[in-house]
């Protein structure tokens, strides 16, 4: 029969992502995809397509989607996500010619495919420096929003981080859900609930890797006058965290957009990324913002964060990548 | 001696089989498992177990499933089960935080309402006037639930400020009280970690510290039920159509109002739960937000035996674990362990005492094991810490004798004038 | 009797139809009422259907969802109200997977043991729902939504790489392991449509052995009969207490399948990205389908079409969200129609009866006169 | 006082129904104190002073007698103390002894008749429809409930009864009507007509009287029980014997009539015989084979017939074809099904015989048992229990609703059965077919077997006195009975 080649004539260089679970809206990992996309729409003169998956969807479904995608002329297709990588086995080796992204994953390799990773965990380790820094009460705490691989990372670079710069604070570290329930990345009650108890423990700053439910946290620390320190972009800008953006000391940010930025350009230049691509704190990959004056007073904070981001880059510093 | 008047005798008499609690009785029980609790609480370390902040999480985590319990104890009590609680909350989510970002937080709840009670309107429409099967419809309204806030907001909240296509802009606050005084002195005198009393303070303080007005309006929303449904002409009449409707038809009741009436409630309360959420719990709308919490509702109302009372207490244990699990779990559901422990080893007390030898035993070597965990571990997986509340209804479902007395006529289809 | 009674035939169609039409209309009326064009989104979804390699996904799809939909009829025949398919079937793939992926055998030996280490895994997650109701009393209903949650976590600590789990080289996935080629069900391959997993075909084939056992045993008849009145159930001879026991076992242990095609046919491991949810679109399609083999079959195929179809809206700039609201509108207009198609026939019926008893009387009256 | 008879079917409940707003009439008129009415619903009809107590009870159990009673009539006098007052007034002035706070749930039969009754009279209804109020009485209690009746009528209220019991009818009615088949048969005047017309004016032939003198008792045992005990235990967790010391044997034809007053244990005797409650003590045997533990399918296989009292909650799946109510209970036998396989066509065969050999009208075998009118459903039963060559047949209530026709039919069965050796263990709250139909009388009272009787010389007011508790031991024709 026939297949489902919508060959939309690919007369004008296109690009696509697909997203992961959340979607458009997302206001974080997804949105910033989509960012990127926008962003080479606008520069480099391409069609951008994006498309959601549906929940709870098997790789079946992605492998219909990347297909689709490649075969009506996008290039590159790129997966926003881990869950992309068995989908993109499947799909890469039979569009030679297409290049795939894929976030988050180095576990599938081909010619064609690209595997843009962050080294969330340097910028974790900053985080950690600045939450140290700050802290007066000696506790620090950590909210991740479910208890996977990627999100441990956040955990491992923070605590380390915390404890190169005094050894004599204290981590509290708490996960909203387990996998597969991705509420602990939905729910800001949760992260609410979570930060309360941190609060109520004594810990003084707060640094949250749960996305949506992250805003809860910060919330609860704003109110209770306490630092709260952001995740993926810098939420100091966030529109929907305004009313508390005083309290937001610094967000660890991830650029995912200009990751996928980067690799359409690349495709459109006609030197596709392969491999590896990898973000660090070197190539500004992933950072810690300082949108809030506050923080930009603290001098003696930013000289050991900077401090840290040097040795990182050098090499002295190793970052564990698991707590 | 055919003259014998018989009407004396007729069956033998039974005792009621329902045993009122009184409120001495009550409060004893209370103070009863709050001593339990401050011992663990002394033993194991864990000073969370009781704080101002664990109690006021764990309201604030009980209030939309209470409130979501309560919905379906409304509908079930005039024989409708509601299992669409979950879709009429996610209304609630949404039309709350429609109204509340644009005109403020108490329009959003009272708008909030009003989409639950559109969703169990639907809900009476299809059960009540066309006798669909009554889970049929609630999962159909899940599912509708769903599709049209999604769909809406890709028109609302995606071309607000601070929105998108999943996500509302903030909504104002509604007033938060606390009683100045009062809750910093219990607040001190719960730091204070003394055997009992700090347990009281800590649940006064939480109680009492940084409660939102519709906080309170949840709470005063349970005695409220149980006048209306078990006090007034109209709540009789609207659980007789639960119990037997037939009969009431038979004493001019008109059955289908109460169930219209009684389903719309529910709806709205659920749409209520929801608005809690957006408005109080979370300050925004959140695609997904309500996360299974009407069908938690759901279990807490079978939990309580389809009694206010008995629901809240349902609502209260899932808010109390889950708040404890997030407040730092690893550490508060290892000193759960040992609580269970000595709980179970309580029940094998009265096993031994009822002369029920094999479950005493049983019993007995999960209070030893759950003992030998405890003290072998500083802290429990954060796995199955994850699982604590859920792990934690269960067994005290399992616990206690189990005597569920659902309305008769639940779910059960109604025709009028079809009466046997 | 009047078994191809045309009546009949025709009132039964006629059913589904209306409520399609309705739905239908009601889902345009949606469109038209956000501006958009009320037609289009049909087109292209039934466009997107007629290419092969959707159609193999919608029929994949539906073969997982026949599987949970059957799992959730099983207690419905007897009004017990499995809400626990989800956790039965993903902690089913996972004990699965696990163990798969620790042997290797022949083929149909490896996968008959994946297959049988699925179905007991969900018959003991079921059953344990069965065992606290039947010795306890708790309510299923409550008892498996609450073991949803603690299948959830149990298969987040067991698929720890300190456990049992694998982390593979640079991925931030989670998975139990690849099991073995020997134990990958086959596949029919389509030309360029991909691939309909072998086990799909034995979903649909368990269809025919729930109407068989349900229809044509004597247990099934006992069930049935729990179903219909447990008392009177009881009074004819029926244990009730092993019977919920059975039925949820039997229900658990079908819902442990639900995860198979997907796990023999595709994946061979089961990791962090394993389809979830599927529990309870199962739910609905046992409802849509009232607990009948064949409505179930095409039940299945609606909801799976309408899932797959949709993400091709995504595409023309129409919100997918649509064939969500499509779906409740489809299950409400559906049984709405049932309901009134029956209440037609039974007045009809006892119309008939009316009529016969009337001429009785009628007969009766002249012979009283006689 | 005004009585309603008919066979099965006839209307009777239907008329009541359309009387009092339930249902719609198609033509006619109904008129009230020279005024033309029409009810919309039973509102309607109670506004105008109809009350009606039905056939089967319209109470809610899980609620308080108070609670049932003011339901829909709650402006009367309220809910409270005022209403609680006003039941006990009532109450007393009629001698109904009902108590409000009682949960409905743990009233007897008679107990709930009378709370029925001051549901209506509570609305002061002037015109009182009852539908079988007899049906479940003893006696005592049906004279008692007579002589409520009178006092009723004695302060002008009318009363509309239907009943079976065509004794009763002609000694309390002040005129009757017949009806047969949806339309007015006949009328007749009790004072000159006698139960044996009034029957033949109904069903077109003779009073069926229970008689069965010839004696085929054997002396092989087919039931024994032996020191039968049950206890149960109450939600406050007090442990009460609901059986106590039972002993007594069936012998092959032998039909042993159990009497009593609903509530004292019989029901609990019969689920103990069929398995359906595990006795605390003593023996059960069977034709031999002790059977005290012994699952009910076992037991329904080795031969017991199962005639149960409540046949909508025990003996039918009322939504379900008949031909799948005819393999209730005998799924495993022939001609149901063949090793482990159901056999529809054999089944679906069978069932149509029983409908021709036990006259149950019906248009066919794929209507619900739903549709039946209840005396019909009642032969269906009997068909079915009689079609497996049953060694003991348990019958309670067997012609509980059934018309005189029907009663026949069915004694007849049993009867005949009982000659080929069948045991019958019978119990009625129809003292007369007790009487008529048993061979040997026992009486129960609370959970005891307290007196037996010889039915050859008992009279049903002797027999129902014992129901009471008044009088024990073996029970002599003559008023000096041991005490
Ligand atoms: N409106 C109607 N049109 C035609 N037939 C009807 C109608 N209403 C009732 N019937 C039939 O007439 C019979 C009336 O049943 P009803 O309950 O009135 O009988 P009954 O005289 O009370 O019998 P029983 O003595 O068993 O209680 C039923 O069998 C039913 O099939
Ligand atoms: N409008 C109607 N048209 C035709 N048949 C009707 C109608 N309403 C009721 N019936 C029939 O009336 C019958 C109900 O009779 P009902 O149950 O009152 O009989 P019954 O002999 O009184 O039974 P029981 O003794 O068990 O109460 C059923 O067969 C039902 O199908
Ligand atoms: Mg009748
Ligand atoms: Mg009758």
């Amino acid at each position: 029969g026939k297949t489902s080649d919508s060959g939309s004539g690919s007369k004008e260089a296109s690009a696509a992502i697909a997203y992961d679970i959340g979607g458009r809206g997302d206001q974080s990992f997804n949105d910033a995809a989509y960012a990127g996309l926008v962003k080479a729409e606008k520069e480099l003169d391409i069609k951008g397509n994006d498309q959601e998956p549906s929940e709870g969807e098997s790789d079946a479904d992605k492998v219909q989607r990347l297909t689709e995608l490649a075969r009506s002329g996008n290039n590159p297709v790129i997966g926003v996500g881990f869950a992309y990588a068995p989908a993109i086995k499947k799909v890469a080796p039979k569009f030679p010619k297409t290049t795939f992204g894929i976030i988050d994953d180095t576990s599938v390799t081909g010619k064609n495919i690209a595997n843009m990773v962050f080294n969330e965990e340097q910028g974790s380790y900053l985080a950690g420096v600045a939450a140290a820094k700050a802290t007066k009460t000696n506790k620090v705490g950590f909210i991740g929003g479910v208890e996977v691989p990627l999100i441990k990372k956040f955990e491992a670079g923070f605590a380390q981080g915390v404890k190169d710069t005094n050894p004599k604070v204290q981590v509290l570290k708490q996960y909203l859900t387990q996998p597969p329930n991705f509420d602990g990345f939905a729910k800001p009650d949760l992260g609410k609930a979570a930060a309360q108890g941190q609060l109520d423990k004594g810990a003084d700053v707060i640094y949250h890797a749960a996305g949506l439910a992250g805003s809860g946290s910060i919330e609860a620390a704003a109110l209770d006058g306490k630092w709260a320190i952001g995740v993926d972009s810098d939420q100091y800008n966030q529109e929907g965290l305004a009313k508390y953006k005083a309290r937001i000391l610094t967000s660890v940010t991830k650029d995912v957009s200009g990751a996928v930025f980067n690799l359409i350009k690349s495709v459109k230049d006609g030197k596709p990324q392969s491999g590896e691509v990898r973000y660090g704190l070197d190539k500004d990959g992933v950072g810690l913002s300082d949108s809030n004056p506050e923080y930009k007073k603290m001098t003696d904070l930013i000289a050991a964060v900077d401090k840290a981001r040097a040795e990182i880059i050098s090499g002295k510093i190793k970052v564990q990548t698991a707590p | 001696m055919s003259t014998s008047t018989v009407s004396a005798v007729s069956a033998a008499p039974k005792k009621s089989a329902r045993r009122k609690l009184s409120v001495p009785v009550i409060l004893l029980i209370i103070a009863g498992a709050l001593a339990l609790v401050s011992l663990v609480r002394i033993i194991s370390g864990a000073d969370d177990l009781t704080s101002v902040g664990q109690v006021s999480g764990a309201l604030q985590l009980a209030i939309p499933i209470g409130l979501a319990g309560l919905g379906g104890l409304w509908a079930e009590r005039a024989g409708v089960v509601n299992i669409g609680l979950e879709g009429m909350m996610i209304l609630g989510t949404w039309f709350g935080a429609y109204a509340g970002y644009q005109w403020g937080p108490w329009t959003g709840v009272a708008l909030g309402i009003v989409g639950g009670a559109l969703g169990g309107l639907l809900h009476a429409v299809i059960t009540v006037t066309f006798g669909v099967n009554h889970i049929v419809s609630g999962v159909a309204i899940n599912i509708l639930a769903v599709g049209v806030t999604r769909y809406l907001s890709n028109f609302t909240f995606d071309k607000a400020a601070g929105g998108s296509s999943k996500q509302s802009p903030r909504i104002d606050e509604i007033t938060k009280i606390t009683i100045p005084g009062l809750s910093d002195w219990l607040r001190d005198i719960q730091g204070k970690h003394w055997f009992f009393v700090s347990d009281v303070a800590g649940v006064l303080g939480g109680l009492v510290t940084n409660l939102s007005l519709l906080t309170i309006v949840a709470l005063l929303l349970i005695p409220a039920t149980i006048w209306i449904l078990w006090h007034t002409a109209f709540g009789l009449r609207l659980r007789s159509c639960g119990e037997n409707p037939v009969a009431a038809e038979s004493l001019g009741v008109n059955v289908y109002k109460y169930k219209y009436i009684a389903v719309v409630v529910s709806g709205g309360l659920a749409g209520l739960a929801g608005a809690f959420l957006a408005i109080v719990a979370t300050g925004i709308y959140q695609e997904g937000q309500t996360g299974g919490r009407g069908y938690i509702g759901l279990a807490a109302m079978i939990f309580g035996n389809w009694m206010p009372g008995g629901m809240a207490l349902g609502a209260g244990l899932f808010g109390f674990t889950d708040s404890l699990k997030l407040r730092g779990g690893a550490e508060n559901v290892h000193a759960m362990l040992l609580l269970l422990a000595i709980l179970l080893l309580l029940v094998v007390f009265w096993q031994l005492y009822k002369k029920k030898y094999l479950p005493a035993a049983i019993s007995a070597v999960a209070a030893v094991l759950l003992f030998v965990w405890y003290s072998l571990t500083n802290e429990v997986p954060s796995q199955f810490v994850d699982a604590a509340p859920y792990i934690t209804t269960l067994l005290v479902l399992a616990l206690s004798a189990q005597r569920l007395r659902m309305p008769k006529a639940d779910g059960m289809p109604y025709r009028k004038g079809q009466g046997k | 009797m009047k078994k191809f009674d045309k009546d009949r035939l025709i009132l039964g169609l006629a059913g589904p139809v209306l409520a399609l039409v309705v739905a239908i209309a009601l889902t345009s009326v949606v469109l038209l009422a956000s501006g958009r064009d009320p037609f289009e989104p049909y087109k292209l979804m039934v466009e997107s259907a007629q290419y092969a390699d959707i159609q193999v996904l919608i029929l994949n799809q539906a073969g997982t969802y026949y599987l949970a939909a059957l799992a959730v009829a099983v207690g419905f025949r007897m009004n017990l109200f499995n809400i626990g398919v989800d956790g039965q079937y993903r902690l089913a793939a996972m004990m699965a997977a696990l163990v798969g992926a620790a042997v290797e055998l022949p083929g149909p030996l490896h996968i008959a043991l994946i297959v049988l280490v699925a179905m007991l895994t969900g018959a003991f997650w079921a059953g344990i729902a069965g065992v606290l109701k039947t010795l306890r009393g708790v309510s299923e209903v409550v008892s498996t939504i609450m073991l949803n949650a603690i299948a959830t976590s149990l298969i987040a600590w067991l698929i720890l790489t300190d456990n049992f789990g694998v982390q593979l080289e640079g991925s931030n996935d989670l998975t139990t392991g690849e099991i073995a080629e020997s134990g990958w069900f086959p596949s029919v391959s389509l030309a360029d449509g991909g691939e309909i997993y072998g086990f799909t075909f034995v979903a649909f084939a368990l269809g025919i052995v729930y109407w068989f056992v349900l229809n044509r045993t004597r247990f099934g008849f006992d069930l049935r009969a729990t179903g219909a009145s447990e008392s009177a159930a009881a009074a004819s001879g029926v244990d009730a207490k092993k019977m919920i026991l059975t039925a949820m076992l039997i229900s658990g242990g079908v819902a442990g399948l639900a995860g198979m095609p997907t796990l023999l046919g595709d994946t061979h491991t089961y990791s962090l990205s394993f389809p979830t949810g599927i529990g309870f679109t199962g739910i609905t399609i046992a409802l849509l389908g009232r607990n009948n083999p064949i409505g179930i079959f095409f039940s299945a195929l609606l909801i799976a079409f309408l899932d797959k179809a949709s993400s091709a809206l995504d595409q023309y700039g129409y919100e997918k969200e649509i064939a969500t609201i499509m779906q409740g509108l489809i299950v409400i207009a559906v049984v709405v129609s049932y309901e009134l198609v029956r209440r037609y026939g039974l007045r009809r019926q006892q119309q008939k009866v009316g009529e016969e008893l009337a001429a009785a009387a009628r007969k009766n009256r002249e012979e009283v006169a006689a | 006082m005004h009585a309603l008879v008919g066979e099965n079917g006839a209307g009777k409940s239907t008329l009541m129904k359309i009387l009092y707003g339930m249902q719609k009439p198609d033509e006619g008129t109904i008129t009230i104190d020279g005024e033309q009415a029409t009810f919309h619903s039973p509102a309607d009809a109670i506004a105008r002073g109809i009350g009606m107590v039905h056939q089967h009870f319209m109470l809610a159990d899980n609620l308080t007698v108070l609670e049932n009673v003011v339901l829909g009539g709650e402006k009367l006098y309220g809910i409270g103390n005022r209403a609680r007052q006003k039941i006990k007034e009532i109450s007393e002035a009629y001698g109904l002894h009902v108590r409000p706070d009682a949960l409905v749930e743990n009233l007897g039969v008679a107990d709930r008749q009378r709370v029925e009754i001051l549901k209506v009279l509570y609305r002061g209804a002037r015109i009182l429809i009852l539908d079988e109020p007899t049906a479940v009485l003893v006696p005592q209690e049906v004279d008692a409930l007579f002589a409520n009746l009178r006092e009723l009528k004695s302060e002008g209220l009318t009363v509309i009864f239907i009943s079976h019991k065509l004794g009763e009818v002609l000694s309390v009615a002040d005129d009757i009507t017949v009806i047969r088949r949806g339309t007015t048969v006949g009328t007749a005047d009790p004072a000159n007509t006698t139960t044996k017309q009034l029957a033949e004016l109904m069903v077109g032939s003779e009073l069926p009287s229970p008689e069965t003198r010839e004696s085929t008792v054997t002396d092989v045992p087919m039931l024994t029980i032996d020191d039968l005990q049950l206890n149960a235990t109450d939600p406050d967790g007090a442990v009460r014997e609901v059986l106590a010391g039972i002993t007594f044997t069936i012998h092959k034809g032998e039909v042993l009539g159990i009497a009593g007053v609903e509530g004292n244990g019989q029901a609990e005797l019969v689920e103990a015989i069929m398995g359906l409650r595990d006795p605390d003590g003593g023996v059960i045997t069977l034709d031999t084979a002790d059977i005290s533990h012994a699952p009910t399918r076992k037991r329904r296989e080795s031969g017991i017939g199962y005639i149960p009292e409540d046949r909508h909650r025990h003996g039918l799946l009322l939504e379900a074809p008949l031909w799948e109510n005819r393999i209730l209970g005998h799924v495993t036998e022939e001609p149901n099904s063949n090793r482990g396989l159901l056999d529809l066509k054999a089944a679906r065969k069978d069932t149509e015989r029983i409908v021709k050999a036990y006259d149950v009208r019906t248009p066919g075998i794929e209507v619900t048992a739903a549709s039946l009118s209840g005396g019909n459903q009642q032969k269906l039963i009997v068909g079915r229990e009689m079609s497996h060559a049953p060694k003991l047949l348990i019958a309670a209530h067997p012609t509980r609703g059934v018309d005189v026709g029907a009663q026949v039919q069915i004694w007849d069965q049993i009867r005949e059965a009982r000659r080929e050796g069948l045991a019958v263990l019978l119990i009625s709250a129809d003292l007369d077919e007790l009487i008529g139909l048993s061979d040997t009388l026992r009486v129960m009272y609370r959970g005891r077997l307290v007196a037996d009787a010889d039915p050859a010389t008992i009279t049903p007011e002797e027999l129902g006195s014992a129901m009471t508790g008044a009088a024990t031991g073996h029970l002599e024709a003559a008023p000096e009975d041991e005490a």
